[in-house]
This record gives C-alpha cells, sequence and structure tokens, in this order.
C-alpha cells in the first residue's frame, strides 16, 4: 500500500513537470496558432544554462536565474527570427521550420558543451529524504517540484483569471479573430505569452536537471509526452493542460511500476517483462486514442 | 578486344607496375564509430584511442604506414551500414572497425564479412557473432558481452552477498547483461526489472528496490542512463544504505565524474583499469593525457589494444591485407602487449583474459576516483565459444 | 510541362547506373536507391499532405510497418514458423510487397480513423503520437529484435534476379516509383481527386456543396500509408535490415521535408525532394561530423523564403523563358 | 406540403457572455424571396451559419420541410436540398471557375470515390457545370482561375455553386456585398429570375435590392426579430425605422 502511495507520488511529479511544459505550449497554440516543436529545446536549453551556472558558482539560486534567462532570451529570440514569420503560415510550414530547430539547437549544444552528460547537485536545502508515512521516505526534492507546479499553476490561473492580459489569452485561445478586433496590441500579447511559455519549459529543464541528467535530446523525449498531454487536455486549455498532464504522469508511472508484477501473476517471467514494458511504454497513446474515441477535442477544450 | 576489356587489361597492367610500390602506399583502415547521441563520448575515446597508437609510432602499426578514415555512425544502424558500404565499395578497404554498439554491430559487420574484408571490434561483441555464427575473418579484442556482467555476478558471489535486486534496460544487451551476471551468481534474485531504454526518471524503480530491500544491486545502463540511474539511487536514499556493483560499461571514467558523489562506494568489474601498473598500459595513459588533456577511458584503452592487435597483423603479412587466410593467422598470434596484461584469442576469436574487481573512492582532492582491486577472475572465455565450428 | 519534366526526372533517374563512374562509383549506386525508395514514401506523403493538405507528423511509422512486414515473414521463413501460428512466412517479394501495403494499409486505417476526427494541429500532434506508439511496439517486440532491429540476411527472391545485387534493386525500385507516380497522377486527376485537393483549398466550401469529408480524407490516408509500405518493403530488402529506426518521428519529419523541399502538392516534386534531402545529408555530414548543425538553418530558410520548393523554382523558370 | 419550408424554433446561440441569437423564431413558406435585415452585428450571419449547420446552436431547433435537421451535418443539409453562398466567398483559388462548379455538380451526383477516370473529361460534370455558369452569366469565364477573377465574378461563382448542388431552399449571405451598381444590379435581376422556383433566405445590406426582390422582409437587432412582414409594412415600421436610424448616428 506505501507503495502504490510512493509511485502515485511519482506519477504526479512527473505529471507536474509535464504542466509545465503542456501550459506553455498549449497557450502559445491557442493564442498564436502556432505549433512550436523547439519548445523541447528550451526546456534543454534552460537545463543546460542552469547546469553550467551551478557547476561554476556552486549556487542554485543563480542557476535558477540563469536558466530562466537563457530560457526567456532564447524563446524571445526564437519568436523574433523564426516564428513572426510564421503566424500567417500554415502549421506544414511552422512544423518544419521549428523542426529545423531542433536540429540547430541540439548541434550547437554539442558544440559548445560536447556530447557529455552534465550533472547539478540538488540544492543542499533540499537533500535527503522526509517520511511522509512510517518506512516511506520520499526525495524532499521531488516533493519541491510538485509544490513548485502547484505554485505555477496558482499563479497562471490567477493571471488568467484576474489580469487584464489574462482576459485577453482567455479570449485569445477561444476566438482569436476577437482579440484582434479589441484593438490590442497583439504583438505584445504574442511575446507575451511566448515568453511566458519559455520561462515555464525553462523552469521544468532546471527543476529536471537534479533529477535527470542534461543532456541533448533531452527536449525532443519529453516534447512528445507533451503533446500527447496537450491532446488529451484540449488544445488552449490551461485546465486541460493539468489534468492531462497528471493523467498521463500518474498513468505512465502505474504502468511502469506495477503491470510487470501484474502480468508475471499471469505468465512466464521474462515474456511477463517484456510484453509489461512494452505496454506500459504504449500505454499514455492509448489512452490518448481512447480519450480521442470519446471526447475528438480533448477532455477540456477551449474553443467551443 | 573491345575498348572495355582493353581499358580494363591497361588498368590491371597499371596496377601490377605499381605492386613494388604498394608497401609505400599506406594500407587503409576505416573506424564507424558513434559520434553522435548520449553515447558519441564512448565513439570519440574509441577514435582517439586508435589515432594514439598510430601516433606513437609516427602514422605507422606495426611498421606499415596506415591511413586512418573515421566516420560517425550516427548511432543508427541503417547508417552505419551506409558508411560500412561507402568504405568497402568506394575506399576499397580490407579492414574495418570501431563500432561502438551492439545493434549496429548486428546490422554492419554481416556486410563487412559478405565482402571478404575483415572486421576487428574495439568494443561490442555481441552473443549471436561468438557461437553458432563466428566468422573467420570477425575479431574481437575487447570481450563479448556476457563476459562484463559475469565478472560482476562473480565478483557479487565473491563478496558474500545473497541476494541481488537486478536492472537493465529492454534491449538485446540489457538482457544478455542480465543473463550474464545470473549464470555466475547464484545466490537469490530479489527483483528483476527491465527499465526504458528512453527512460529519464527511475523513481518508480527506486521504490521498488526499496520495496524488495535486497543485500545488493547490479544494474547495467551505460552512459546517460546509468548517471541518472546512480544520482536518483543517491537521492531516494539508496546509496548508503544498498550496495551496488556494476559492470564496466556502467561506471566509465566520464560516468565517473558525471555523477560525481553518488559513485563513491560503487564497486565495479573491468578487465582493464587506468592506474595498471604494467609499461603499456603507462605508457598509453600517459601519451592519451598528453594528447587529449584527460584520462583514458577503458574505451579508448580497448581501441588502443585493437589498433596493436592490427599492427601486430600486418606487420606479419607485411601490410598485405588483401590475403586474409594470412592476415587472420598472423592476428591469431596476438603478437603484441596489451594494456591489460596477459592476452590471446580463445577459438571463436574472442578475448580470453583476466577480469579485476574496482572501486570508487575518494581521492585525495575529496573528488572521487577510480581504483582498481584484486584478481577475479583468471584467464576467462565466454559461453559461446564451444558453438563456434571455426 | 509537368509531363515533360517527369518524363525527364525518369529517363535520368534510368540512366544512372549506366554511368557509375559518373556519379561517384558503385557505392553510390546504393545511395540513388535509397532516393528512389525515399522519393516513394515522400510521393505517398504528398498525396495526402500536398494535395489533401492533411499535415500527417507519423508518415514514418508507414515506411516501418512496410519493412517490418517483409523482416518478419523472413524471420518466420528462416524459423519454418508460422506468425502466430497461422500466417507461414516467405522470402517471394511478390508476397512480402502486398503483404507490406496490406498491414501498412490496415495501420492507416486504424490510425486515419481515429485521428481524422480532428484537424489543424492536434491532427499533426495525433499523428505523431500514434507513430510513437507503433514505434514503442517494435521497441519492445522482443522476439523481432527489440531495439536492435531485424536482420534480413538474404534479400527476398523475385524470379531469377539477383537482389544482392544493388543494381537491381535499384530498377525494381524505379519501376516502383514509376508504377505509384502513374496511380497518384491517375488518382488527382480523377473525382476523388478533385475532392482531395478541394480540400486542401477550403473544407469549407466542401461541407457546403454536400461532400462529407471525413471518408475521403481516410481514404486517401489509406492510400497514402499504403505507398510508404511499398517503399518500407523495397528498403528492407535493399538494406537487408529493419530497426525502429525507420519508424521514428525524425524519420517522419524528413519525410515532410522532401515533400516542401521537393515542392508540395507537385507531381514529381517530391521526387527532386527526396534525391536533394538524402544527397544533402549525405553531403554534409561527409564533410562534417555537425551536419544537423548546418541543416537545420537550410530548412528554415527553405521554409521561409522558398515557397513552391524546387518544383516551384524550376517551373517559374520555365514560364519566364516561355513568354 | 403544407406549412413553412423552413421553420426556426427559439433558436439561441451564445459567444461567452454574449447573446448572439436570441429565441429567435422565424418562417419561410414554399416559393418566397425572405429577407433577413438588421444593422450591423444583429448576428444575421450568426443565423445562417446555424440553419446551414456550420455553427450548433445552443438551444431551439430547425426543421426544414416538416423535418427536424437539427442534428444534421452540413453536408447532410446539402443532400437535402438547403444551400448556401458566403458573405465572404469561399472558393477554391487555385482551380478554375469550372472546376469550382463542376465539383459541387459532383458531390449532387456522389460519385466521389472514382479514383482513375480524368474528371475535367468527364462531360457528365462539365456540361451541367457550363449550365450553372450560364445561369450566372459567367459562361465565357469558365476556363479562367479564381484567384484571376474579379470580385464580381467571385459573388457570381458563389451563387453557380450554390445552384450546382441543386436545392430547394438558398442561403444567401449578402450576395450584392461589394459590388459595383451596375454588378449588384445584375445580381439581382439574377435572384429575380430564380424566385418562385428556388425558396430563399436572402441576408442583404443593399436595401434597393432588398426592397426589390423580396417577398417578406424580417428584422434582426441583437439577435432577436423585431418585426417581420411585407416589405410595405417594414417600411413603414417604426422599431425598425428607430434600429436603423440608431445605428446610423454611431
Amino acid at each position: 500500500m506505501t507503495l502504490v502511495l510512493e509511485q502515485l507520488l511519482n506519477g504526479v511529479q512527473l505529471g507536474v513537470m509535464l504542466f509545465m511544459l503542456a501550459a506553455g505550449l498549449t497557450l502559445i497554440f491557442g493564442i498564436m496558432g502556432v505549433i512550436n516543436l523547439a519548445h523541447g529545446s528550451l526546456f534543454m536549453v534552460g537545463a543546460y544554462a542552469a547546469a553550467v551556472t551551478a557547476a561554476q558558482t556552486g549556487s542554485f539560486l543563480l542557476a535558477l536565474v540563469a536558466g530562466l534567462a537563457a530560457a526567456g532570451v532564447l524563446g524571445m529570440v526564437i519568436e523574433f527570427v523564426v516564428l513572426r514569420r510564421l503566424y500567417a503560415r500554415d502549421h506544414l510550414d511552422q512544423v518544419l521550420a521549428t523542426f529545423g530547430l531542433i536540429l540547430f539547437f541540439n548541434q550547437s549544444i554539442i558544440l559548445i558543451f560536447g556530447r557529455q552528460p552534465m550533472f547539478v547537485n540538488i540544492p543542499p536545502a533540499f537533500q535527503g529524504a522526509v517520511e511522509l508515512l512510517p518506512g516511506v521516505p520520499y526525495p524532499i526534492y521531488r516533493l519541491v517540484i510538485i509544490a513548485v507546479g502547484i505554485l505555477v499553476a496558482l499563479g497562471l490561473w490567477v493571471l488568467i483569471t484576474r489580469t487584464r492580459i489574462g482576459m485577453l489569452v482567455r479570449a485569445g485561445a477561444t476566438n482569436r479573430e476577437m482579440v484582434r478586433a479589441l484593438g490590442v496590441d497583439i504583438r505584445l500579447l504574442y511575446t507575451v505569452v511566448f515568453g511566458l511559455g519559455a520561462l515555464l519549459a525553462g523552469l521544468a529543464g532546471i527543476m529536471a536537471g537534479p533529477l535527470t541528467s542534461v543532456q541533448v535530446g533531452m527536449g525532443e523525449q519529453i516534447l512528445i509526452l507533451t503533446f500527447v498531454v496537450v491532446v488529451i487536455g484540449g488544445i488552449g486549455s490551461v485546465r486541460g493542460a493539468v489534468f492531462g498532464a497528471l493523467l498521463v504522469g500518474v498513468v505512465d508511472t502505474m504502468l511502469r511500476a506495477f503491470l510487470p508484477g501484474f502480468l508475471r501473476t499471469m505468465m512466464a517471467g521474462s515474456e511477463a517483462d517484456a510484453l509489461g514494458a512494452g505496454l506500459s511504454s504504449m500505454g499514455v497513446y492509448l489512452l490518448m486514442a481512447l480519450v480521442l474515441l470519446l471526447r475528438p477535442k480533448g477532455l477540456f477544450p477551449a474553443h467551443g | 578486344m573491345t575498348t572495355k576489356t582493353l581499358i580494363r587489361s591497361l588498368a590491371m597492367a597499371a596496377a601490377l607496375a605499381a605492386a613494388p610500390a604498394m608497401a609505400q602506399t599506406p594500407v587503409k583502415i576505416g573506424l564507424v564509430t558513434t559520434l553522435s547521441g548520449p553515447g558519441g563520448y564512448i565513439g570519440a575515446d574509441i577514435r582517439d584511442g586508435f589515432q594514439i597508437a598510430i601516433d606513437m609510432e609516427g602514422g605507422r602499426l606495426g611498421g606499415i604506414p596506415v591511413q586512418l578514415l573515421v566516420e560517425d555512425d550516427g548511432f543508427n544502424p541503417g547508417k552505419g551500414k551506409q558508411v560500412v558500404e561507402k568504405f568497402l565499395k568506394t575506399e576499397r578497404i580490407k579492414l574495418v572497425t570501431g563500432i561502438v554498439f551492439s545493434n549496429i554491430a548486428g546490422a554492419a559487420v554481416p556486410d563487412v564479412l559478405d565482402e571478404g574484408a575483415i572486421y576487428v571490434s574495439p568494443n561490442a561483441g555481441p552473443s549471436n557473432f561468438a557461437g553458432k555464427e563466428c566468422h573467420k575473418n570477425y575479431f574481437v579484442v575487447s570481450w563479448q558481452n556476457d563476459s562484463l556482467h559475469e565478472s560482476a555476478g562473480k565478483a557479487v558471489q565473491d563478496l558474500g552477498y545473497k541476494r541481488a535486486f537486478i536492472l537493465a534496460p529492454n534491449y538485446q544487451a540489457g538482457r544478455d547483461a542480465l543473463t550474464g551476471f545470473k549464470r555466475f551468481f547464484k545466490g537469490e534474485i530479489a527483483g528483476e526489472v527491465y527499465t526504458r531504454l528512453d527512460q529519464t526518471d527511475y523513481a518508480a524503480e527506486m521504490a521498488q528496490i526499496r520495496a524488495a530491500n535486497p543485500d545488493v544491486v547490479f544494474q547495467f545502463h551505460p552512459g546517460g542512463l546509468g548517471i541518472t540511474f546512480l544520482r536518483q539511487y543517491q537521492q531516494a536514499g539508496l546509496a548508503g544504505a544498498i550496495p551496488m556493483v556494476v559492470a564496466a560499461p556502467s561506471m566509465d571514467l566520464t560516468t565517473m565524474n558525471s555523477v560525481g558523489d553518488s559513485a563513491v562506494g560503487v564497486r565495479l568489474t573491468s578487465h582493464w583499469f587506468h592506474d595498471f601498473d604494467n609499461p603499456t598500459s603507462k605508457k598509453f595513459v600517459e601519451e592519451f593525457q598528453k594528447k587529449f588533456n584527460r584520462l583514458p577511458t577503458f574505451y579508448a584503452s580497448q581501441s588502443f589494444d585493437t589498433a596493436l592487435a592490427i599492427g601486430a597483423a600486418l606487420k606479419g603479412t607485411n601490410g598485405n591485407v588483401n590475403n586474409t587466410d594470412a592476415f587472420r593467422t598472423a592476428m591469431l598470434k596476438a603478437e603484441f602487449q596489451s594494456v591489460r596484461g596477459p592476452f590471446r584469442f580463445g577459438p571463436n576469436q574472442h578475448p580470453i583474459q583476466d577480469w579485476w574487481a574496482g572501486e570508487i573512492v575518494r581521492g585525495p582532492d575529496g573528488k572521487p576516483m577510480m581504483k582498481s582491486g584484486a584478481r577475479v577472475m583468471s584467464n576467462h572465455g565466454d559461453a559461446y565459444a564451444a558453438d563456434c565450428k571455426l | 510541362m509537368g509531363l515533360v519534366l517527369a518524363l525527364l526526372t525518369f529517363a535520368a533517374l534510368a540512366a544512372i547506373p549506366l554511368f557509375p563512374d559518373l556519379v561517384g562509383g558503385p557505392a553510390t549506386i546504393t545511395l540513388f536507391a535509397r532516393m528512389i525508395l525515399y522519393a516513394i514514401a515522400a510521393v505517398s506523403l504528398n498525396l495526402i499532405l500536398g494535395y489533401g493538405g492533411l499535415v500527417s507528423f507519423g508518415h514514418a511509422a508507414y515506411l516501418g510497418l512496410g519493412g517490418y512486414t517483409v523482416g518478419i515473414l523472413y524471420a518466420h521463413f528462416i524459423s519454418g514458423s508460422p506468425f502466430l501460428g497461422l500466417i507461414p512466412g516467405t522470402n517471394q517479394l511478390l508476397v512480402t510487397v502486398p503483404a507490406a501495403m496490406l498491414v501498412s494499409g490496415l495501420f492507416a486505417l486504424a490510425i486515419g480513423a481515429l485521428s481524422l476526427r480532428t484537424t489543424g494541429v492536434q491532427f499533426i500532434m495525433i499523428t505523431l503520437a500514434f507513430a510513437q506508439m507503433v514505434f514503442f511496439l517494435f521497441v519492445s517486440l522482443k522476439v523481432y529484435g527489440g531495439d536492435d532491429g531485424l536482420i534480413v540476411r538474404r534479400p527476398n527472391v523475385l524470379f531469377d534476379l539477383n537482389l544482392r545485387d544493388t543494381t537491381t534493386m535499384y530498377y525494381i525500385g524505379l519501376v516502383a516509383l514509376a508504377a505509384y507516380v502513374w496511380l497518384v497522377a491517375r488518382i488527382v486527376r480523377s473525382r476523388f481527386g478533385r475532392v482531395l485537393t478541394g480540400l486542401r483549398q477550403n473544407e469549407r466550401r466542401m461541407a457546403a456543396i454536400g461532400i462529407s469529408t471525413y471518408r475521403y480524407k481516410l481514404v486517401a490516408f489509406v492510400i497514402a500509408g499504403m505507398g510508404a509500405g511499398l517503399a518500407g518493403a523495397l528498403m528492407a530488402n535493399l538494406q537487408r535490415f529493419v530497426s525502429p529506426d525507420m519508424l521514428a518521428w525524425t524519420k517522419s519529419g524528413e519525410l515532410m521535408i522532401m515533400v516542401i523541399l521537393g515542392g508540395a502538392g507537385s507531381l514529381i516534386g517530391p521526387i527532386w525532394g527526396a534525391i536533394a534531402l538524402v544527397g544533402m545529408e549525405t553531403a554534409l555530414a561527409g564533410w562534417t561530423e555537425h551536419w544537423q548543425f548546418w541543416l537545420g538553418p537550410i530548412l528554415i530558410c527553405i521554409v521561409l523564403f522558398a515557397r513552391g520548393g524546387l518544383y516551384g523554382f524550376v517551373a517559374s523558370l520555365l514560364k519566364r523563358d516561355g513568354r | 406540403m403544407t406549412g413553412p419550408m423552413l421553420r426556426l424554433e427559439g433558436l439561441v446561440k451564445r459567444f461567452g457572455g454574449l447573446v448572439a441569437t436570441d429565441a429567435l423564431t422565424l418562417d419561410v413558406v414554399p416559393g418566397e424571396l425572405h429577407a433577413l435585415i438588421g444593422p450591423n452585428g444583429a448576428g444575421k450571419t450568426t443565423v445562417i451559419g446555424q440553419i446551414a449547420g456550420e455553427l450548433r446552436q445552443d438551444e431551439g431547433r430547425i426543421l426544414f420541410e416538416g423535418a427536424e435537421i437539427t442534428r444534421l451535418s452540413t453536408p447532410q443539409r446539402v443532400r437535402r436540398g438547403l444551400a448556401r453562398s458566403f458573405q465572404i466567398t469561399q472558393l477554391l483559388e487555385d482551380d478554375t471557375a469550372l472546376d469550382n462548379v463542376a465539383l459541387a455538380v459532383q458531390a449532387g451526383q456522389g460519385h466521389g470515390f472514382r479514383f482513375f477516370r480524368d474528371a475535367r473529361r468527364d462531360p457528365r460534370l462539365a456540361g451541367p457545370a457550363m449550365e450553372h455558369l450560364a445561369a450566372v452569366g459567367m459562361a465565357g469565364r469558365a476556363q479562367v482561375r479564381v484567384a484571376d477573377l474579379s470580385h464580381g465574378e467571385h459573388k457570381q461563382l458563389e451563387l453557380a455553386i450554390a445552384l450546382a448542388t441543386g436545392p430547394r431552399f438558398l442561403l444567401l449571405d449578402e450576395p450584392m456585398a461589394g459590388l459595383g451598381a451596375s454588378e449588384s444590379k445584375a445580381m439581382t435581376e439574377i435572384l429575380r429570375g430564380l424566385k418562385g422556383r428556388i425558396t430563399m433566405l436572402l441576408v442583404e445590406h443593399d436595401m434597393e435590392a432588398v426592397f426589390a426582390l423580396a417577398d417578406r422582409i424580417s428584422v434582426l437587432v441583437y439577435g432577436r426579430c423585431i418585426a417581420s412582414g411585407p416589405p410595405a409594412e417594414i417600411r413603414e415600421n417604426a422599431e425598425v425605422r428607430a434600429a436603423y436610424l440608431a445605428e446610423e448616428e454611431v
């Protein structure tokens, strides 16, 4: 039973990371109609900037600032140099151009930092584990990630429901033309939204750094999972991103943790392991297919 | 005589005329290895280890001038096949080496052998080429894959642990690793888990390990996977609590440096450590450090040995690689000083060598350091040699 | 003009193996054979992407499925045990290729039926995600090599031809390409094709004249999937190896690039695109190990500044001269 | 057939907080040309969208020839004989005028799954398509690409496409918008020629055309129908005058 609780927390923690990426991705698409594959690169760049800064200065705070700054600046550069020219284009052009960006960023990172994975230490304050229940120690750092995720979700909720920017974001997500008709400086709104998405992706990268190794290609692995989240949650919907991310995180972790064991009660060990590993890696995609069958626009569609 | 045949015979005549000068034309060696992706550092070490051997002899191997052609396989079997095809058909290369990963070897090596060329492996030694499908033109200087993990299993057995939890990614080499480990570890398996090759978070596995509470953990996660695994092992509070024993690929120097403190205390087995006290090894480490400003990993040492082995065969055949039978005979004698000490080829042309224990300890500067220990196995070959009929 | 360019293209392609030294030696025949097979896949993607406006980001899945069909049938042919205890293995090209197209088509039917319930960016993400699912399926299929892939030690058998010979494979690929291009040419001019091109231009208009778009899209999706399956089956014979890499998402991206680079919605543009991209990758990779560092920006520039692709460029040049 | 050809019952459509269609009830009887007028933003195009099935209403029902079509898709409605034209023309820009109309003819014939024969050489498509083009006065422009046609021709082509689906009922969304005086006159004549044969619901700002053509007029303000009746009656209606005057002052 304690194992289930622990795995549940692991699932939530993965969900939180996915949420930080999915929120940006879904808003950028909802407001600007742009599909940005390079969102994963922002995740990677945030992680790298933080890793390098932490290695140089030993300060997690500085690493956090550097990671956010790098992701934010890069996001703005991407928006200014490439994406701005693509708003009026179809999705195909956007996919291809941002695919080109991925190749470029991955190789740039290799040229600058080499191929060897980097690692960030967990900040001393968050090292160690706490006993949630007797006999169930859980790493503090993972709890911190969950807490940060909740704060980000709350912050976004306040931003979207209580501020003028948020009002425009909501309006833009439901009806892009309407925002233009309101006479809003659309460029500014775009920049704000894109910057926000980039910062969140960078933050996710910074948080992921001490858990997983910082390496080239880390962005794409998580990007595709983020797509699944966005599709399940409904495009343009932050609420959908929250639920989609938690759902994907928990389902993925639970399948991975318990499916092989469950199958082993029914068949031979090695076959169960192979089948279990296969099914659990396909699990979230099957989940997505199921959601699509029932609700083609996702669980919380933003557009009517 | 048609024009075409005329040209052909003219060309042949020219080639014959040039024959005496052939000794002076360098022998081409094709090195296809993985330079991109997370495993790229391994390919870089293999390339550099080979190059050092050539440099130390002033552009020659075994006294024969050589020309090394390096290409990236992009961590992609299809790409590896293409490179090999180019080597064989366009460059007319007879000597190929360099592949890091078993799956790429599985795809590309048959093409080399089909063309009648020679392949000398500096790293991957998959089981299918070691047994029934062994080939007279196929040599492995590093190890047969299983023996890495067999030595780890033996080490765990020798250390007296009774219950082991074992993990590896769900792919051929991962499954072979666990099979190899179990061949020499006779205790109880407390848990056996296959992870995903694209996995970056092992939280779920850590929880399972804690729940099983074994005496020891054996895991095979090469490169970036291993770094992540070890860090999370520490974060989950398992590092001090449950000892870990791994095979060399899960704890090379690069991994150790990336992992930092959580590597301390991990035990490993390998056929070579950079602190080996024999002249060839010392010279190799010194030259490598001088040129590349870093310590060589065991991958580099294997590649260095591969170059020496090829050099010995070139010397024995006076640089004639076209007579593959003569080349093979020369190669099998293994008349070179390996950085590992004793070395010879078994009946399936895979190494027979010693395996050593090692441990990551805290060095004088406080940083983790790799230290060699006692011999675990002597003159160890592999389990597949018996199936090989050469 | 389109017909002339198409005939010129095929004439040039047919002539290539006759002059191997002109194009850089015998190894390049393999390279050109790969270009040809990628061209089949690109032409098939162009049917839905260029003509139908359906941005499928998972087309490599059908390529891989085609390849694996050949690989799996070969594995069962060698082992002698039937697939799932029912279907006997084979190494007859005339059986494996149609089987590959059937398998790819069936998967396209299932994936398309679900994906086509959505449009726009959701469609892109979903086709990508389903392709990933197929990818993971093969990664976890331990019996068929999993992540390591499956070796097809001897190529399939077709009459007395030696398929181990790359020139033979090259011409088989070229014939397949010509047949598929001919089929696509007929389709886009037919009633069905009129609906398909109408869909790309204005889906709202299509609904307003009473056309239920879903079925048309699905049928096109299946035809395109079968084309990719054909390409994959031949590729498995050329490389004598299949691996999950064949259906990786980056491969889907490359197929899309081929279509755009050559000219989406033109009959032979994707062929040029496949040749150009594979050629460019090979050239860059031979020049620098960091070839993607250069390929990325090249792609961005193509998307930003070269609309209409190579075909559009050539067509506009010819038009200008004509006037 | 007795009763109205098209009946809207208590139609409601909301966009966020905005009520675009507010409990709208409207009858169009067979054979009439019914005009729907109202100031900008009154929700006329929204109504057309709901009748055509492109927008789903939040409440209410739509009946066509006595049968409820509320849940039918756009293509299903078209196949029952309910066609529309667009205010902002929706044409296949890369194709010729003839291709556009021929496709609509093909849709009506229902043989879309034919893969081999060249559709452009099919006389069963080109013949009827030419007739429809001729009906809107565009026979001479059949082979011109849509992108090269004038705005007025786009409008005419819109109508020809709608006619090619063989409708019994036509929803016309501002067919005169952006036309010059002579073009408007020509369009009015084309519509007059259709009167009687096809029942029509016309949304239009050109009051001259509306009063020249309409049998009955309904006035929409803020999504509600404030008046409905013959042209003469509407002309004298005080509330209608107020609504229009208010708009002009703004």
